[in-house]
C-alpha cells in the first residue's frame, strides 16, 4: 500500500524505552551492586500511518511484545514518548484515556489463555462495550455483538453466543478474541503473534479475516511475529527488532528482498523455505543473542555481525578483521583456552591465535582449515591479516599464556577497533527505509537528499 | 537397505470413560539407512505418538494396539559374534526376530526395549531445551548414556568421548563440566544432539528439533543435523509441523492427519506432485517468505478428536472433494505414480513409493487444479464443531 | 524419721501441677514448732537419751529396693541452695536436725539434740537485745556422719555459725532471730535468740546439721555442689547417695549405713501410734524422675515405681482403686484453696461486703459436683488435720461440722439458687457477722467458738439497690432486676469498673473456671457487677503477690506446718503485706514488687486484722496458751473474711501395697510432708 | 565440586552472626520488659534487704542499662549463660549436659523423617493417581492430623504396656544390672530411643512427603525425565537419579520448616517419654520462672535454627547447581 506524504501518522513513537528492574537481594544491596535492568525496549522510534499494517519481526526476547504492550498502555514507558492521533498518551485526561482505551485494542498470542473460561462468548465480546460504557440497551448490545461475531466468521452468531471457550476450537477462540477487540470499533489494533498457537491449516483463515476486517473497520495494525513469512504475508511495512531496538524498517518487500542491515540479512537467510530447489544461503551470524540485561555497546549487533567495519587504515580484508574482532571478544570474555593451546604441538601463542580467530558460523562461511579442525583452528597464514594486527594478536596470546588477561586486552585494543563497537548507529534513511547501521552512514546524504520514502527523520537516542 | 519397517502400526490412548483415542491407525512406513524421513502434520495428528511408540516411550495410558516395528538390530543376548541374530533365535517362534535379522520392537518387553533405546534409536525430544537435567553436568549426562549401553567402557574413556561429541557439535569440550543453565538455548540443543550420538545409534528421532529456537539458531541446528548425517550415516526421523523444515532436510516424508498417513513418498514428489487433498490444502495455507503476492487459503473446520473415530476417511469432513465412499471407510494407500501415468487406481504395499490415501486418486489433475482455487475450500459447507 | 521434712523452717517450693485447682501450690508455708521449756518437760526423755535397741524391729523383714517417682527433677543436692521439695526428697534422707516432730501428735522430740532448756533474759521485747537463751545438749555417742567421720559438738556450732554467716535465702526466716550459737557452760551449746520464739524447736532446731569437714572450705554455699564431690552429700541421716542423675534418677542407699544409724531407735518413736521405730528397713530408695504427671502415673500403674511424691491425680483414683497392686492411703491436706480479696479497694474494704461474697459461693457445687467429693468444704485457714490450732478444739466440736464453721456458707432459696433477696437485705439492713450469734440471711450462727469478734462491728458503707445501669449487669445473661449502690453510687463508679476475678485459663483448671462462673453468676443475680479475667498462673502470682494489682483471685497453699503461728504470721500478718494505702500518698517505699504472702493487705487496716493475736501467739512459749491464741487468730481471720477458704483436698496417696507395707495413714501430707516417716518404716510385705 | 565461594560462606557466617546478635538483643529486651522485675520470682518473703540487694547485684540490675546490655551480650557470646537458680548450677553446664541428648533425638528423627518422607513422596508422586497412591496418601493425611502426644500414648500402650517390648521413659536404663561399655551404651540408647523416634517419625515424615509428592509428580513431566528414559535407563534409575534428585530441591527448603515442627514435637515427646533433653527444661524453666535457663534454651534453639538455615543453603547449592550463592550472574 502506498503512502501519500500528506498523511499524518496515527502513532508516533519516539525514543521509546522500557526497562524492567530486577529485584535485588539484600546481598546485592550490601555489596552495592548496580541493578541491571532488562532493557526490553531501548530507543525505538517508529511512525505508523493510518490504514497500514506494520510488522514487527524479531527473535524471542528482542522486545517486540513489550513494545506492543507499551502501545496499548499496558506498560508505562521508562523514557520516550508515544503519540496517538497527535496526543501524547502519557498525558491523557481521564476522559481521553477512556477514549484511547476504546480506540486501541490488543489481540494476544494465546487464545487459550486470553479468554476467561467462565465467560460465554457473549460475555467476553460484550465486556469491552460495558467497560467503555458504549451502546446502551441490552438489545442493542446483543445486536452489536452478533454483528461482530458474524464479521469475524462466527456465524450464525446464535450458535456461539452462549458457548464457553472450551467448547470452541483454537481458530474459533482466536476469532472470538478478534471480535472482542473489534467490538468497540477501534482504530488501532496491536496483534501479538495472533496465530502462532494455531494449526497451520487454520492460520490462513484468521489471517485473511484480519485482512478483510482491516478494510471493513478501517483499521491500523501493528503485527508482531517471529515468523517472517507471516510478516511478509500480512504487512505493508516491517520493522526488524534486535535487542530492544529497530535495526531496519521500511516497506516489507524491500526489507525482505533486499535486506540492508546485516542482521536482517542473516535473519532472512536463516528461514527455511518450502520452495525446493537451489540450496539457500545460511545465516552468516556469529553465536547467539546476548542478554538484554547487558547489551553490547555501540551497534548492538556488532559482535555477531558479518560486515563489521574495520578501522580506517586497516590494510587487511574485512573477513580478517571480523576474525580479529572475534579474537578480541574471546579475549575479553576470557574464553581463550590457554590450556588447550599449550597441549597443541608447536608454539602455544600461535595456537591460541589460531583458536581465537575462528568464527562460529555455518560451514559455508568457514575457512578450509577451520572445517578440517572442526571449527577450532584457522590457518593464520591464509588470512589477509595486517602485520601489526597479527603482532598484536600474538602479543595478546602471550599475555594470556602469561596469565595477564588485562595486558592481553590492552595489546589488541588499539589495533582491532571499530566504530561499530563505540558508536551507536542512528536509524537513518537509506533508500526506501531506515537502517541503523554504520555501513550506510554514507548513504545518509543521499537518503536525505532524495527523500523518496517520506520518512520523517526521527532522531535516534544514543 | 531398510533400517526401520513399520507395519500397520496402531496406537491407542485409553481414556477414563472407556473409549480410546486412536492416535495412530494402521500406519506403514519405512526408513532406509542414511536417509532423513519426515513425519509432518498438525498438532494431534499422531506423529509424535508414532515416533515415541517405536521405543515404547508412550505415556502411561498409551499402548500399541497392533502392528509391528521391524528394526535392523539384535538384542545383545540374541546376537552372535557378528552382531547378527543367532539362527536359533530366528527359528524360535517366541522371539520376535525375522530371518532378515530385523527385530520387532513392538513385541519386546520393557526390559528388552531399554537396550534398544539410545544404542539403536536415540531421541531428541520435543522440548530439547528442557531435556538436560539441571542438576547434573552436561558431560556426565552424556557419560551416563555411554556407560549404560557400553558398560565395558571406562569412565575416563566415556568422558573423553563425551567431550569429543560436544566438540563435534561446536561446543568447547571443557563446557562438559558446565550445567545446563550455563548453556544458551542453541548450546542446549546441540548438547542433546551430541548426547543422541553418544552410542552411535542407527536411527535418530528428532521431534520438532527447531520449534522453540530462534530462527538463526534453528538454521544452525538444521545444518548440524545434516552434518551429522553425513558424518555418521545415521538415519533421521524428523517430526515437525513445519513444512518448510521438512522441505529443507527430508529425503522422504509422510504427511499425517488424524492418526493416518495421508500421503507418503519422496519429498520432491510430495511437494511437486502432491496427490492428496489434505496435502494440497496444507500447501495452500502455508506462507512462504520468498513469494511476494501469495494468497493463503486455510482448510475449513478443525482436526478430528480421534476418540473412537468412525470408519470413514479422517479428512472427509474438511475435504472439498469428499464423495460417498469417503464416509464408508478410510481409503487405502494408492500408488500415485501408477495413477498418474496409467490412470489406474492401485493399492500399493511399497512403503518407498509415492502413495496417497484418497479415493479420488484417479482424478489427480482435477484435484490439483481445483485445490488452488480459494472458492473450492471456502464454498463447501462443513459440519461445524 | 519424719520430723525433718516439716521440721525444716524453710519453705519448700512445689512444682505447680495445674491438676488440683485448690492447691495450685505457690508455696508451702513456714511452719512453727511448739515447745520450748515446756517441750523439755513434755517430751525430753531423760533416760532415753542414748539410743537403745528396740525389740519391735526384729520381726520386720529387711531388704528390698523401694522405687519412688517424682514429676520434677531434683536439680541439686545442695540443701542450702535449693528450696525445692523434690530436692528435699533426697537431702532429707541425708541431713538430720536438732529436734524432730512426730506426724501424729505434732510434738517436738529429741533428735540430734538430746534435751534443751530456754530462759527468757529480758521481757522488754526489744528485738535488738538478746533476750532468750537456749541451752541444749548434743547427742555425740554413737552418732556418725554417713561418710564414717565422727560427729562432734563442734559440728553443731560450726553449722549454726556457717549458716548465720552465709544466710541462705531459704533459711533466712529461721536464722534471723538467732543472735549466736556457742559452746555452753553447763550445756553442750548455747543459742541466743534476739526475741522470744515459741517454736524454736521447730524453727531453729529444724535447721540441717552440716559436717564441718565438708563445708568449712565452702566459701559460697551457692556454688557448692555436693553431687560433684567424692562422696556426695554428707549428713547424719540414714542415707547415702550412691547414684545421682539429676535429670532422671537418684539412688539413696540405706544398706550402706546398716548398723550405723540409730536416730530411728529413739524411744519416743515407739510411743507414737502408727510409727515403727528401727528403720530404715529397705536397702535403698530409688528415685525416678518423669517429665510429666502423665508419665509419672503411667509408671505407677505399670509398676515401675512403688509410689510417688504427693497425691494421686483425681482422674486416676478409680484406676488405683481397681488395681490389685495399689492401695490409696488417706491423709490430710496440708493447705487450703482460697479466693482472696484486696481489702485496699472499695467495697472490698468492708467486711460486710466480703461476707456477702461468701454467701454467694456454692460450696456444695464445688466439693460434690466439680470435685466429685474429693474435696472438703473450706472454712478456717488451718487444714482440718491440724486440729490443735482449729477453733473447734475449744468447744470440742466435730471438725468441719459445727455450725460455727458455716457462717459464710452458701445462702440458697432452693438448691444452687442464691437467696438474692435475703442477701440484699443483709446489706441494706446494715448487717454484719461480727461473731455474735444470730440469724444471718436465714441461717443460724451460734456465735464464735473462741469468743473473738470481727474487726468491724458495723458495715463501712451504706448499701442500697436500684435500677441496673452498669454495662456488666445490663449485658449479663443473669438479667438481675436490681443493682447495688454503695453510699448511693454505682459500684462501677466507686471502684472504677466492675470487680474482677483473676483465674487460670479453663484448659488448665477447668473446674475452677466452672466454679468461678457459677459464683459470678450468683453475684450478678444479687446485683453486684463482677467480671472475670483469665491470666496464666505466673501472671496471677505476679499480679496478686507482686504488685497487689487485683480485686479477687483464686489460688491455694500447700505444705503448711502444723504449728499455726508462723503460717498466720506469714500469710495474714501486716508485716507481710505491702501497704499501698500509704504508698500511694507517700512514695514507693511501701510498695515493692517483692512477693509478699499477704496480698489481701489483711492487717494493714485497723478494722480488719489479727496482728495482735498473731504477735501474742508467736511470743507465747506455752504451747497450750499459744494454741489458744492461735485459734482465736484463726477465727478472727475467718470472721474478717479477707480470704475465703474454699476447700481442702482429700488426700489419697497411692502405694504398692502388694509388695510393701508399714505406711502410716491419716496424717497430713502422707506422701510429701511426712514422706520421711514412710521411708523409715516401709518394708516388704510378707 | 564446591560451588560455594569462600567469600560467600564468610558473608553468610557474618549474616548468621548478626542474626544471633539480634536474637540476643531481643532476649535481653524481652526479659527486661517482663511485668515487674524478673528477679521478683527469686525473692522470697524471708529475705533480708541485703539478700535482695545481693540478688540485684548478681543480676547486674544496679548497673546502667547499657552496661547490663553489654555484659549480657559479652557473656552470651562467651558461653556464659549465667547461673540457674533452680538448678544451682551454671546454665552452660546444664546445656552441655542436655543439648547432646536432644540433638541425638532431633538428629535421628530428622534424618529418619527426611529419609522416609521423601522416599514415600517419591513413590507416591511417581505413581500419582493410582490406588496405592490414593490409599497411602489419605492414610498419611489422617496421621498428619493426629496429635503427636496421642500417638505417643498409643505406642506406649502397645509397645510398653501391652507387650512390654520397649521402654517408655528415659534415654538409658536406670539402675542397670549390666556394665556400661561402648556396646551396651549404644544398645541401651537404641532401645530407649526407639519409641520416641517412632512417635515423632510416625507423623514427622508426612511433612516431607507432602512437599515431595507434588514436585515429584511435576518432575515426571519434565523433558529430562523423558530423555533419561529414552536413554534406556531403568525406571528405577530414572525415578531416583533424575526425577527424585530434582524433586528434592524444594524439600531442602522444607527442612527448615520441618525443624521448627520438630522442635515443637520434641518438647511434647521429651516430656511424654521423660527424655532428659532440652524439651523438658523449656517447659519446666518457664513454669518455674527460671529465666537464665529459659533464656539460654531459647537462644540455643535459635542458634540451631540459624545453623540449620546455613546448612540448608549449603545443601541447596549442592542439590541445585543453578543456585550459585555469592556470585552475581
Amino acid at each position: 500500500m502506498d503512502r501519500s506524504d500528506d498523511r499524518e501518522p496515527l502513532v508516533e513513537i519516539e525514543g521509546l524505552r522500557k526497562h524492567f528492574d530486577q529485584s535485588q537481594g539484600i546481598i546485592d544491596t550490601v555489596l552495592g551492586r548496580e541493578p541491571q535492568p532488562v532493557r526490553a525496549v531501548d530507543g525505538v522510534s517508529l511512525d505508523i500511518y493510518r490504514g497500514d499494517t506494520v510488522g514487527i519481526a524479531g527473535e524471542s526476547g528482542c522486545g517486540k511484545t513489550t513494545l506492543g504492550k507499551l502501545l496499548v498502555k499496558l506498560y508505562e514507558a521508562t523514557e520516550g514518548s508515544i503519540r496517538f492521533d497527535g496526543r501524547d498518551i502519557t498525558e491523557l485526561t481521564r476522559e481521553d484515556e477512556r477514549e484511547f482505551r476504546k480506540r486501541v485494542q490488543m489481540i494476544f498470542q494465546d487464545p487459550f489463555e486470553s479468554l476467561n473460561p467462565r465467560m460465554t462468548v457473549y460475555d467476553t465480546v460484550s465486556e469491552p462495550l460495558k467497560i467503555n460504557d458504549m451502546v446502551g440497551g441490552y438489545d442493542e448490545r446483543r445486536a452489536r455483538v452478533k454483528q461482530v461475531l458474524e464479521d469475524v466468521g462466527l456465524g450464525p452468531a446464535e450458535v456461539y453466543l452462549d458457548a464457553f471457550p472450551d467448547e470452541l476450537s483454537g481458530g474459533e477462540r482466536q476469532r472470538v478474541a478478534v471480535a472482542r477487540a473489534l467490538v468497540v470499533d477501534p482504530d488501532f489494533v496491536v496483534c501479538d503473534e495472533p496465530v502462532s498457537m494455531l494449526d497451520v491449516s487454520i492460520r490462513a483463515g484468521v489471517l485473511n479475516l484480519m485482512k478483510d476486517l482491516q478494510a471493513e473497520y478501517d483499521l491500523t495494525y501493528l503485527f508482531i511475529s517471529h515468523d517472517l513469512s507471516l510478516i511478509r504475508y500480512m504487512c505493508d511495512r516491517a520493522g526488524i527488532m534486535y535487542l530492544g531496538d529497530l535495526v531496519e524498517q521500511g516497506p516489507t518487500d524491500d526489507v525482505i528482498d533486499d535486506p540492508k542491515h546485516p542482521y536482517t540479512e542473516a535473519l532472512f537467510d536463516a528461514v527455511p523455505d518450502v520452495e525446493l530447489g537451489a540450496e539457500r544461503r545460511r545465516a552468516n551470524a556469529t553465536g547467539e543473542v546476548p542478554s538484554p540485561r547487558n547489551p553490547p555497546s555501540g551497534c548492538r549487533y556488532h559482535p555477531r555481525c558479518a560486515h563489521i567495519i574495520p578501522p580506517d587504515g586497516w590494510t587487511g580484508s574485512q573477513e580478517a578483521f571480523r576474525r580479529a574482532y572475534q579474537f578480541k571478544l574471546r579475549l575479553r570474555r576470557g574464553e581463550l583456552d590457554a590450556e588447550a593451546a599449550r597441549e597443541e604441538a608447536g608454539e602455544p601463542a600461535e595456537a591460541l591465535v589460531e583458536q581465537g580467530l575462528t568464527l562460529d558460523v555455518p560451514e559455508e562461511y568457514r575457512s578450509e582449515a577451520e572445517i578440517e579442525s572442526g571449527g577450532h583452528r584457522v590457518d593464520v597464514g591464509s588470512l589477509d591479516l595486517p602485520g601489526d594486527a597479527r603482532r598484536a594478536l600474538t602479543e595478546a596470546a602471550e599475555a594470556v599464556l602469561g596469565g595477564e588477561p588485562d595486558a592481553a586486552v590492552d595489546a589488541v585494543d588499539d589495533v582491532v577497533t571499530t566504530r561499530c563497537e563505540t558508536e551507536a548507529p542512528e536509524p537513518l534513511p537509506s533508500g526506501t527505509r531506515k537502517v541503523a547501521c554504520h555501513r550506510y552512514d554514507d548513504d545518509r546524504l543521499e537518503g536525505i537528499g532524495t527523500d523518496d520514502g517520506g520518512l520523517s527523520a526521527a532522531t535516534a537516542e544514543d | 537397505m531398510t533400517l526401520l519397517d513399520v507395519n500397520d502400526l496402531s496406537i491407542r490412548y485409553a481414556v477414563d470413560d472407556g473409549s480410546a483415542v486412536h492416535a495412530s491407525d494402521g500406519v506403514d512406513f519405512s526408513v532406509e539407512r542414511g536417509e532423513t524421513y519426515g513425519l509432518v502434520g498438525e498438532s494431534g495428528c499422531g506423529k509424535t505418538t508414532l515416533a515415541k511408540s517405536l521405543v515404547h516411550l508412550l505415556d502411561d495410558n498409551g499402548y500399541i494396539e497392533r502392528g509391528e516395528v521391524w528394526f535392523d538390530t539384535t538384542l545383545p543376548q540374541w546376537a552372535d559374534e557378528n552382531g547378527d541374530p543367532e539362527q536359533s533365535v530366528i527359528d524360535d517362534p517366541d522371539k520376535p526376530v525375522r530371518a532378515d535379522g530385523k527385530t520387532n520392537l513392538a513385541a519386546l518387553s520393557n526390559k528388552q526395549i531399554r537396550d534398544v533405546r539410545w544404542r539403536d534409536i536415540a531421541i531428541i525430544p520435543q522440548s530439547a531445551m528442557n531435556a538436560l537435567n539441571p542438576v547434573y553436568k552436561v558431560g556426565d549426562q552424556i557419560v551416563e548414556a555411554i556407560l549404560r549401553h557400553e558398560p565395558e567402557t571406562t569412565a575416563e574413556a566415556a568422558d573423553d568421548r563425551a567431550r569429543d561429541l560436544l566438540e563435534r557439535v561446536g561446543i568447547e569440550p571443557e563446557r562438559a563440566d558446565d550445567y545446563a543453565h550455563q548453556f544458551s538455548g542453541g548450546m542446549k540443543q546441540r548438547a542433546v544432539i551430541a548426547m543422541a550420538m553418544a552410542c552411535g545409534p542407527d536411527l535418530l528421532i528428532a521431534d520438532e528439533p527447531t520449534t522453540a529456537l530462534d530462527v538463526i539458531i534453528q538454521d544452525r541446528i538444521l545444518e548440524e543435523l545434516e552434518t551429522l548425517q553425513e558424518e555418521f550415516g545415521v538415519s533421521i526421523l524428523v517430526i515437525s509441523h513445519d513444512i518448510s523444515v521438512m522441505a529443507e532436510i527430508c529425503d522422504r516424508m509422510a504427511v499425517m492427519y488424524g492418526g493416518k498417513v495421508m500421503e507418503a513418498g519422496p519429498k520432491e514428489e510430495i511437494f511437486e506432485r502432491t496427490a492428496n487433498p489434505y496435502t494440497l490444502g496444507l500447501k495452500n495455507s502455508f506462507p512462504t517468505i520468498t513469494a511476494t503476492d501469495q494468497e493463503l487459503v486455510s482448510i475449513p473446520g478443525t482436526p478430528p478428536t480421534l476418540r473412537d473415530p468412525d470408519d470413514g476417511c479422517r479428512f472427509r469432513d474438511r475435504c472439498p472433494f469428499a464423495v460417498e465412499e469417503c464416509h464408508a471407510s478410510h481409503p487405502p494407500m494408492y500408488d500415485v505414480e501408477a495413477a498418474e501415468s496409467t490412470g489406474r487406481v492401485t493399492e500399493t504395499t511399497d512403503d518407498r513409493a509415492h502413495r496417497s490415501a484418497c479415493y479420488r486418486i484417479g482424478e489427480l489433475d482435477r484435484l490439483r487444479t481445483d485445490a488452488v482455487n480459494e472458492s473450492t475450500w471456502t464454498d463447501q459447507t462443513i459440519e461445524s464443531r | 524419721m519424719s520430723e525433718k521434712q516439716s521440721g525444716s523452717s524453710r519453705r519448700r517450693f512445689l512444682q505447680g501441677t495445674g491438676v488440683a485447682a485448690v492447691s495450685a501450690g505457690l508455696a508451702g508455708c513456714s511452719g512453727e514448732g511448739d515447745s520450748e521449756t515446756e517441750t523439755t518437760e513434755e517430751s525430753t526423755p531423760t533416760e532415753d537419751q542414748t539410743p537403745t535397741e528396740v525389740g519391735d524391729a526384729e520381726d520386720i523383714p529387711e531388704g528390698g529396693i523401694f522405687n519412688f517417682g517424682m514429676g520434677t527433677a531434683p536439680n541439686t543436692l545442695n540443701d542450702l541452695a535449693s528450696s525445692s521439695a523434690y530436692v528435699g526428697v533426697i537431702t532429707d534422707r541425708i541431713y538430720e536436725s536438732g529436734a524432730a516432730i512426730d506426724p501424729v501428735n505434732f510434738e517436738m522430740h529429741p533428735n540430734v539434740f538430746t534435751d534443751w532448756e530456754a530462759e527468757v533474759l529480758d521481757e522488754t521485747g526489744e528485738t535488738d537485745q538478746p533476750n532468750v537463751e537456749i541451752g541444749f545438749d548434743v547427742r555425740t555417742d554413737g552418732l556418725t556422719w554417713n561418710d564414717g567421720t565422727e560427729f562432734t559438738v563442734d559440728d553443731v556450732i560450726f553449722t549454726y555459725n556457717y549458716l548465720l554467716e552465709q544466710n541462705p535465702g531459704g533459711f533466712a526466716a529461721s536464722l534471723a532471730p538467732i543472735e549466736s550459737v556457742e559452746e555452753g557452760d553447763d550445756r553442750d551449746c548455747l543459742m541466743t535468740l534476739n526475741q522470744p520464739n515459741g517454736t524454736f524447736a521447730y524453727d531453729q532446731f529444724g535447721l540441717p546439721i552440716l559436717p564441718r569437714h565438708r563445708w568449712e572450705d565452702v566459701d559460697d554455699y551457692q556454688t557448692y555442689e555436693p553431687a560433684d564431690t567424692d562422696f556426695g552429700p554428707v549428713g547424719l541421716g540414714p542415707g547415702v547417695v550412691t547414684q545421682y542423675n539429676p535429670d532422671t534418677s537418684v539412688e539413696v542407699s540405706f544398706a550402706e549405713r546398716e548398723g550405723e544409724y540409730n536416730l530411728s531407735d529413739l524411744d519416743w518413736r515407739s510411743e507414737v501410734p502408727g510409727v515403727i521405730p528401727g528403720g530404715p528397713f529397705v536397702d535403698a530408695m530409688r528415685i525416678r524422675v518423669y517429665s510429666s504427671q502423665s508419665a509419672l502415673h503411667q509408671a505407677l500403674f505399670e509398676g515401675d515405681i512403688d509410689t510417688l511424691y504427693e497425691n494421686i491425680r483425681t482422674s486416676r483414683i478409680q484406676d488405683a482403686e481397681d488395681s490389685d497392686r495399689l492401695e490409696l492411703l488417706d491423709g490430710f491436706d496440708t493447705g487450703y484453696g482460697h479466693y482472696s480479696f484486696n481489702t485496699r479497694r472499695t467495697p472490698l474494704d468492708d467486711t460486710a461486703f466480703r461476707q456477702v461474697l461468701g454467701f454467694a459461693y456454692d460450696d456444695v457445687y464445688w466439693t460434690e459436683q466439680l470435685q466429685r467429693g474429693y474435696a472438703q468444704e473450706g472454712d478456717f485457714v488451718m487444714p482440718p488435720g491440724y486440729t490443735a490450732v482449729r477453733p473447734e478444739t475449744d468447744s470440742d466440736q466435730e471438725v468441719l461440722e459445727g455450725s460455727a464453721t458455716q457462717a459464710f456458707s452458701f445462702r440458697q432459696t432452693s438448691p444452687s439458687v442464691p437467696d438474692v433477696e435475703g442477701i440484699r437485705s443483709f446489706l441494706t439492713e446494715g448487717q454484719i457477722i461480727t461473731g455474735e450469734g444470730g440469724t444471718y440471711v436465714g441461717q443460724e450462727y451460734p456465735g464464735s467458738l473462741t469468743g473473738v469478734t470481727a474487726g468491724q462491728s458495723e458495715p463501712k458503707h451504706d448499701y442500697s439497690f436500684g435500677s441496673v445501669e452498669s454495662d456488666v449487669l445490663v449485658n449479663a445473661d443473669e438479667e438481675p432486676d436490681q443493682e447495688i449502690r454503695i453510699d448511693g453510687e454505682l459500684l462501677t463508679d466507686v471502684h472504677d469498673g466492675p470487680l474482677t476475678m483473676l483465674l487460670s485459663p479453663a484448659q488448665e483448671a477447668p473446674q475452677t473456671a466452672q466454679m468461678v462462673d457459677d459464683w459470678i453468676s450468683s453475684l450478678r443475680q444479687i446485683g453486684i457487677p463482677v467480671d472475670r479475667e483469665v491470666v496464666s498462673f505466673n501472671t496471677r502470682v505476679q499480679r496478686a503477690y507482686g504488685s497487689e494489682d487485683f480485686d479477687m483471685f483464686t489460688m491455694g497453699w500447700v505444705n503448711l506446718s502444723p504449728f499455726a503461728t508462723n503460717t498466720l504470721y506469714s500469710l495474714h500478718h501486716s508485716d507481710n503485706a505491702d501497704d499501698h494505702s500509704v504508698a500511694e500518698s507517700e512514695g514507693d517505699d511501701d510498695n515493692t514488687d517483692t512477693l509478699l504472702n499477704n496480698p489481701m493487705g489483711y492487717g494493714v487496716f485497723e478494722d480488719a486484722g489479727a496482728d495482735d493475736l498473731i504477735d501474742e501467739a508467736r511470743t507465747t512459749l506455752d504451747p497450750d496458751e499459744r494454741n489458744q491464741v492461735s485459734r482465736q487468730a484463726v477465727e478472727r481471720i475467718y470472721l474478717d473474711f479477707a480470704t475465703m477458704v474454699t476447700g481442702y483436698e482429700v488426700t489419697k496417696w497411692p502405694v504398692n501395697s502388694a509388695d510393701w507395707t508399714g505406711f502410716v495413714e491419716n496424717i497430713p501430707g502422707p506422701g510429701s510432708t511426712y514422706l520421711g516417716t514412710q521411708i523409715l518404716q516401709v518394708h516388704r510385705n510378707e | 565440586m564446591t560451588r560455594i565461594s569462600g567469600t560467600y560462606l564468610a558473608k553468610r557466617l557474618v549474616v548468621s552472626y548478626l542474626t544471633l546478635l539480634v536474637i540476643m538483643t531481643l532476649l535481653f529486651v524481652l526479659l527486661r520488659s517482663m511485668p515487674g522485675s524478673f528477679i521478683s520470682s527469686m525473692i522470697t518473703s524471708g529475705m533480708t534487704a541485703e539478700q535482695i540487694e545481693q540478688i540485684r547485684e548478681t543480676w547486674g540490675l544496679n548497673e546502667p542499662l547499657w552496661k547490663q546490655y553489654l555484659d549480657f551480650m559479652i557473656n552470651y557470646q562467651t558461653g556464659n549463660f549465667g547461673r540457674s537458680p533452680t538448678y544451682n548450677a551454671p546454665v552452660a553446664d546444664l546445656m552441655i549436659r542436655r543439648m547432646p541428648r536432644t540433638l541425638i533425638l532431633f538428629g535421628a528423627t530428622f534424618l529418619i523423617g527426611f529419609i522416609i518422607g521423601p522416599l514415600v513422596g517419591m513413590y507416591l508422586g511417581w505413581w500419582r493417581g493410582t490406588k496405592k497412591d490414593k490409599s497411602i496418601f489419605s492414610t498419611s493425611l489422617l496421621l498428619y492430623s493426629m496429635p503427636s502426644f496421642w500417638i505417643s500414648w498409643l505406642f506406649i500402650w502397645v509397645f510398653n504396656y501391652e507387650f512390654n517390648l520397649l521402654p517408655s521413659a528415659y534415654m538409658f536404663t536406670q539402675f542397670p544390672e549390666f556394665q556400661w561399655t561402648a556396646v551396651t551404651v549404644m544398645r541401651d540408647v537404641l532401645y530407649h530411643i526407639a519409641l520416641p523416634i517412632m512417635s515423632l517419625t510416625f507423623i514427622g515424615w508426612v511433612g516431607a512427603m507432602l512437599i515431595m509428592r507434588p514436585t515429584m509428580n511435576q518432575v515426571t513431566d519434565e523433558g529430562y525425565v523423558f530423555l533419561a528414559r529414552a536413554k534406556g535407563l531403568s525406571e528405577r534409575t530414572v525415578m531416583i537419579k533424575h526425577a527424585a534428585r530434582n524433586a528434592l530441591i524444594p524439600v531442602a527448603t522444607g527442612a527448615v520448616v520441618g525443624l521448627a515442627f520438630l522442635i515443637d514435637g520434641s518438647i511434647i515427646i521429651e516430656n511424654v517419654f521423660s527424655w532428659p533433653g532440652m524439651g523438658q527444661i523449656i517447659v519446666s524453666s518457664v513454669l518455674e520462672r527460671d529465666f537464665p535457663v529459659a533464656q539460654a534454651t531459647f537462644f540455643l534453639l535459635a542458634v540451631l535454627v540459624v545453623i540449620m538455615r546455613l546448612l540448608t543453603d549449603i545443601v541447596y547449592t549442592y542439590l541445585d547447581p543453578r543456585i550459585k550463592f555469592g556470585e552475581s550472574e
